[in-house]
């Protein structure tokens, strides 16, 4: 079907729009060439090495603290591994004064922006520097300086949210967008739908980033929508929308940065559909292995998206193994050093427990603490977190 | 003073605090140029724009979420959702996430500058899905405020004191007292105190209870027991989350006997929380039963919602009861 | 765009799908003739005529209860005054076992499946008779003999729950379907997301039929979406989609029989969009003056879905105007006299307060009953209708 | 009999279910070939088929909308919610539409062949989105049923009482207890009744009341108790609505005293109800302030969860409150 359809049909014709097939952007062969008619992008060599050097940051800090749950001194903790490109990528392009909401695995959008190595650790011990004061599990990041929106576990919530945050912005009127970041799983709430439809028709700023890695857990892609993706959701919205090869870097960048240029400079909101894989299990609590091949998985380790900017990297001379020899020991030492610290640290105060409810405490809520900590008085060893021992290991 | 009805006080509220601050921004479902299917919102597009005071999509859990991320933001949301039995699509956004925004940030982030206006409550032949007084369901959430007014000069003030307070606030207006409540309501900005109740009338046998529309309701009682000699205590409670417990536990101390009163069914109703907290206050100081009057266990009626009312007979009955216990 | 589109690009390429214009099924020219190239429906003379007297009584039942809302005789009424089309025209296309769930402006429906003037009325005046027990507000009509679930006021819950119906029905295996009907304003909630998603997953034999009439109260569709319509949404869960003028009811007819084919041997979901158009006011509660011109009306009064089939009839041969008067009169005298008849029965009894709250009446709400029934036996001035006087003027 | 944790007893309890009736469907997130991330459904897609057990798209609110309308066809859905944190997109299908449904349309249509399971509470270091316990929410909503099992056995019969019974019904599953539970099970199908609470233990001094996990937090508490010879009366509500109203009263006629504990915040927890019911019908009986022990009125911490929790300590120091009152 094409523009020559015509606006009136005397027989009825169904169509389920399979045949509006939405192309794929890439720029990069998975050697790490520009594809022969691609352009090169336009990206300086800082800034390409500052998304190298993040995403092979989060690789390692992933590897490390999914080792360090396994040996007990973390509850719980989630990689992006397989999916550095489609996060750091598009973080890239963005001003540092751009809103980022993302789902949880997005630990490579606050690294790009300077979260440091003792600001994730705190936050996955749960410990007194925690910005979260311990309340939420590991990975729920936030920082304001970054403009890191803090994540929130029930999924898709922070969608709408983008929305309204965006129209904000637009109101506000200093040329800023909101960026969301959702998986293909949470597009399915109605939430995405509230938040699309909302977006176009008031005409806001705001880039819908949907890492499609292919599984929501153990469920499939193809149990949870029969379309072509999520990308073709946005005809529904009369929204712009582009899909792109998530593990192309170079791609998601380019990608992003004209979706920003359209949602800054004319108010229209764009979904970005990156198309990737979500190379590790769903989290510390997985096994995937009940659910997918071995054959599938090492397929996608193939187009490992770190291995590709790399090969990219070094066909420019930007880069060597000795940077990478000596990145990848600095990375690891450094996160093991403000791993220990951080786990050494103890838990927050016992008043943690009621602050931040409402700006305030109100009368009743601090009765409760004092009936509380008058309990924790009389049996100290029952509560050894708050009555000042150290909270490592939890 | 200017006399309103009540629209006309909540109206005026949201203009002036438009006027006073241009990030407060009024939307929903035919909030815009139509001014709210109450017309709440009548002018405020006129006055302040389309982009300050506009329709939404038909979606609550959008409206919501869109307010959220607004209130984030640092602009100043002031969301209708249009019956409060529609509400229920954003119970999600407004218990998992108004609720909990700045206690899971550590106060980073919050969405204290949120308010939500809600019509609530039956008596206009609206049946089960136009009468519902669902407060008790966000007062089990900690981080909400929950506010309800009984008069236009107390939905004016609360309103006001709802946009400018620094924590989500649930407003839920009493619609059958929408036109039919008349009164003197001073001009310009006040702010009435939230988290704070009202004693409306001073008695030493019994104290009553209510917020919102059963204000009324309570003084008829109150008016019939009186006749009877018997000396009624009126207190409106005004916020039910978080709320005035020294104000209530003050008076039953007094009184030594409690009526609370709520549209609501009976079970899981904010009156049952109330009688909890006060029976452990005033226990030795109770005289009989707190007594409950209430809306029965069932979905809100239609043709029979005068029985199903907890109205002044009802409660003029508890009343006897109690002060004969 | 075509199915020659390309599967790779390499620079950013941006679609919002309003290309791909979703065509409008007719048949019926507004002469009342058919377009040239349109074949004649396939529509026996019975079938045809059933479905015009529907229309009309529906017509006759809207304007004789909106007098009676003025008048004072009950306290709410809801017309669907140039919907007729698009309702009765897509009802009878359906086996009678079918399901119907509609929103509320689709008495249409249940005119078609026999749902007499008793009925209607009883529900309207919530006496007694009225098989909702006088629990809902005018117009919440339901029948279970006639396969039409009991309408609900909260809006959009009925589409997942017809996915859920229709999913039943595959099981069952019997060839049946479900039909949900719905307005372009209700499509905006998460549930219309949800029910479409999960009805292509779940390959579920459903026809998803929207009302598009323009307005949702106040709100006019342009408010409500950016897109074309509703159809387009149809592209994001692969789902079968027509676009039909619903003021033509032979082409409404026959779009949703070609539906119902697919559904029920393909068990494909369908998205049928019946543009029309909301010619009377919301509800009696509304006044549309404020917020659209009676020029957009009365440019919609001419495209009337009632004359427009009768001028079909007519010219078949199947209709003249001395059965047009005879058809008129006897249905205003059938719906006035019911009407008076219905308005004087008694409301129903005291004990349907507590009644089907539960499948049994537990003990606590009993106690309930009773203590209601003391109170009232104290006072039975004070409540009128339950102490056995008649409920006429509620 | 076997021995078996709590999951195997629900899938037992699933399975048994599926195989008499092939009307009976599980389905939600990652319930199918998976099972479920708590394996609660494992191995029913291979026995009964991908169309009766299988996996849904990620919406909650669609879940149950798409459960409603099975149930009103005649299918007997059982429907998961992957944690209870997560059933609030799905609040208006259920609170609305589920719990009104056969009220509204005078029983021509109902859903009472629902069942929505849901792992709820604490103690597994989930922090405020993987902790809660949202039972009060529902208990304000006449129309649905409210159970929560509180070991193996319980579990089985009272999810098979639950599948059977016909309303609406919403199944909480200790989440903390699925596999730290275990215990003998009977073969075979059997229902345990709901609306009926059980008296696990005879005492005399007070009655200590509550449900789900709660339970055996009560037992360490009341053995604490015994040894200062304090003789504690335990019941398991194990239905929270409608609930049992009898059982619990006769028990403080004859004790005198009260204490009711849950997990949820205090203020609008349905220890409120249950108090305020209490103190109405026993009022001359009671010697002593009913007690809640609950969580605080705050989301539900990590770091801090054991501080939180209302543990046997707690519930034993109230003991001894309430008994030297
Ligand atoms: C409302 C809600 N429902 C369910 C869950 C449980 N849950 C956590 S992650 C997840 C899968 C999400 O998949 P997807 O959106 O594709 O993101 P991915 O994990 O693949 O990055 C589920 C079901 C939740 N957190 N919130
Ligand atoms: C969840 C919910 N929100 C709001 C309302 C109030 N309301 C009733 S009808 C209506 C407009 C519906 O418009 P549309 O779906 O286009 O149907 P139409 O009236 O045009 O037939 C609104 C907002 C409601 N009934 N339910
Ligand atoms: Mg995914
Ligand atoms: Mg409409």
């Amino acid at each position: 079907m094409t523009t020559t359809r015509p606006e009136i049909v005397h027989t009825p014709t169904f169509t389920d729009g399979a045949e509006f097939r939405i192309p794929t952007f890439k720029l990069l062969q998975e050697n790490g060439s520009l594809y022969k008619d691609a352009a090169a992008p336009d990206l300086d060599s800082d800034t390409a090495l500052r998304i190298y050097r993040t995403m092979v940051y989060v690789r390692v800090l992933d590897e490390r603290m999914l080792a360090a749950q396994r040996q007990g001194r973390l509850s719980f903790y989630m990689q992006c591994t397989g999916e550095e490109g489609a996060i750091v990528g598009s973080t890239a392009a963005l001003s540092a004064d751009d809103m980022i909401m993302a789902q949880y695995r997005e630990q490579g959008a606050l690294a790009y922006r300077g979260f440091t190595t003792d600001e994730f650790m705190n936050q996955l011990f749960g410990n007194d520097q925690d910005y979260g004061k311990g309340r939420q599990m590991p990975v729920h990041y936030g920082s304001a300086k970054l403009n890191y929106m803090t994540i929130s576990s029930p999924l898709a919530t922070q969608i709408p949210q983008a929305t309204g945050y965006a129209y904000g912005q637009k109101l506000a009127g200093k040329g800023h967008c909101t960026l969301v970041f959702f998986g293909e799983g949470a597009a399915s709430e109605g939430d995405f739908h509230a938040a699309l439809n909302m977006a176009t028709v008031h005409r806001v700023p705001v880039i819908f980033l949907c890492r499609n890695n292919g599984y929501a857990i153990s469920t499939p892609s193809v149990e949870q929508f029969a379309a072509d993706g999520v990308a073709p959701r946005a005809f529904g919205y009369k929204m712009d929308v582009i899909r792109v090869d998530g593990n192309d870097t170079l791609a998601v960048h380019q990608a992003t940065r004209a979706a920003r240029r359209l949602a800054v400079e004319d108010n229209r909101p764009v979904l970005v559909e990156a198309m990737t894989y979500r190379l590790a299990a769903h989290s510390s609590s997985d096994d995937p292995s009940s659910y997918r091949s071995k054959d599938e998985e090492s397929g996608w380790r193939g187009k490992d998206p770190i291995l590709r900017m790399r090969l990219w990297l070094e066909a420019q001379e930007l880069w060597r193994d000795e940077d990478e020899k000596e990145l990848q020991e600095s990375l690891r030492r450094d996160v093991l050093e403000t791993m220990k610290r951080a786990q050494k640290r103890p838990p927050p105060p016992l008043e943690s427990l009621v602050t931040d409810v409402y700006d305030e405490v109100p009368p009743a809520l601090a009765g409760q603490l004092e009936a509380l900590k008058a309990h924790i008085r009389k049996y100290p060893e029952a509560y050894p977190k708050s009555s000042g021992q150290a909270g490592g290991e939890q | 003073m200017p006399r309103m009805n009540m629209l006309q006080a909540i109206n005026d509220a949201l203009d002036i605090a438009m006027a006073a601050n241009d990030r407060v921004l009024c939307f929903g479902e035919d909030v815009g140029g139509f001014g709210g299917v109450f017309r709440a919102t009548s002018h405020l597009q006129e006055k302040y724009g389309k982009d300050r005071c506009f329709n939404t999509p038909l979606v609550e859990q959008g409206i919501i979420g869109f307010a959220n991320g607004l209130a984030a933001q640092g602009s100043v949301p002031v969301a209708e959702i249009q019956f409060a039995d529609y509400i229920f699509p954003a119970f999600d956004q407004i218990v998992n996430e108004s609720a909990k925004f700045r206690y899971r940030s550590g106060n980073l982030f919050d969405v204290g500058r949120l308010t939500i206006r809600a019509p609530y409550g039956g008596g206009i032949a609206g049946g089960l899905y136009h009468s519902q007084s669902p407060e008790a369901y966000f007062a089990h959430t900690p981080g909400l405020k929950v506010v309800v007014p009984r008069n236009p000069h107390q939905a004016k003030g609360l309103l006001l004191g709802a946009i400018h307070d620094p924590n989500p606030t649930l407003f839920f207006e009493p619609k059958r007292l929408y036109r039919a409540s008349v009164g003197e309501v001073p001009e310009g900005d006040y702010r009435l105190p939230l988290g704070e109740a009202e004693v409306l009338r001073e008695g030493d046998d019994i104290t009553l209870l209510g917020w919102g529309a059963q204000m009324e309701v309570i003084a008829q009682a109150a008016d019939l027991a009186e006749k009877e000699g018997i000396s009624c205590e009126i207190i409106d409670l005004r916020t039910i989350l978080p709320w005035d417990q020294a104000t209530v536990i003050d008076s039953v101390l007094k009184t030594g006997r409690l009526l609370v009163t709520h549209e609501a069914p009976l079970t899981g109703g904010f009156a049952g929380e109330i009688a909890a907290t006060i029976q452990a206050h005033c226990f030795l100081y109770l005289e009989s039963p707190i007594a409950r009057v209430t809306g029965l266990d069932t979905p809100f009626p239609l043709a029979l919602e005068k029985e199903y009312f907890p109205d002044h007979l009802k409660i003029f009955e508890a009343v006897k009861t109690s002060v004969e216990f």
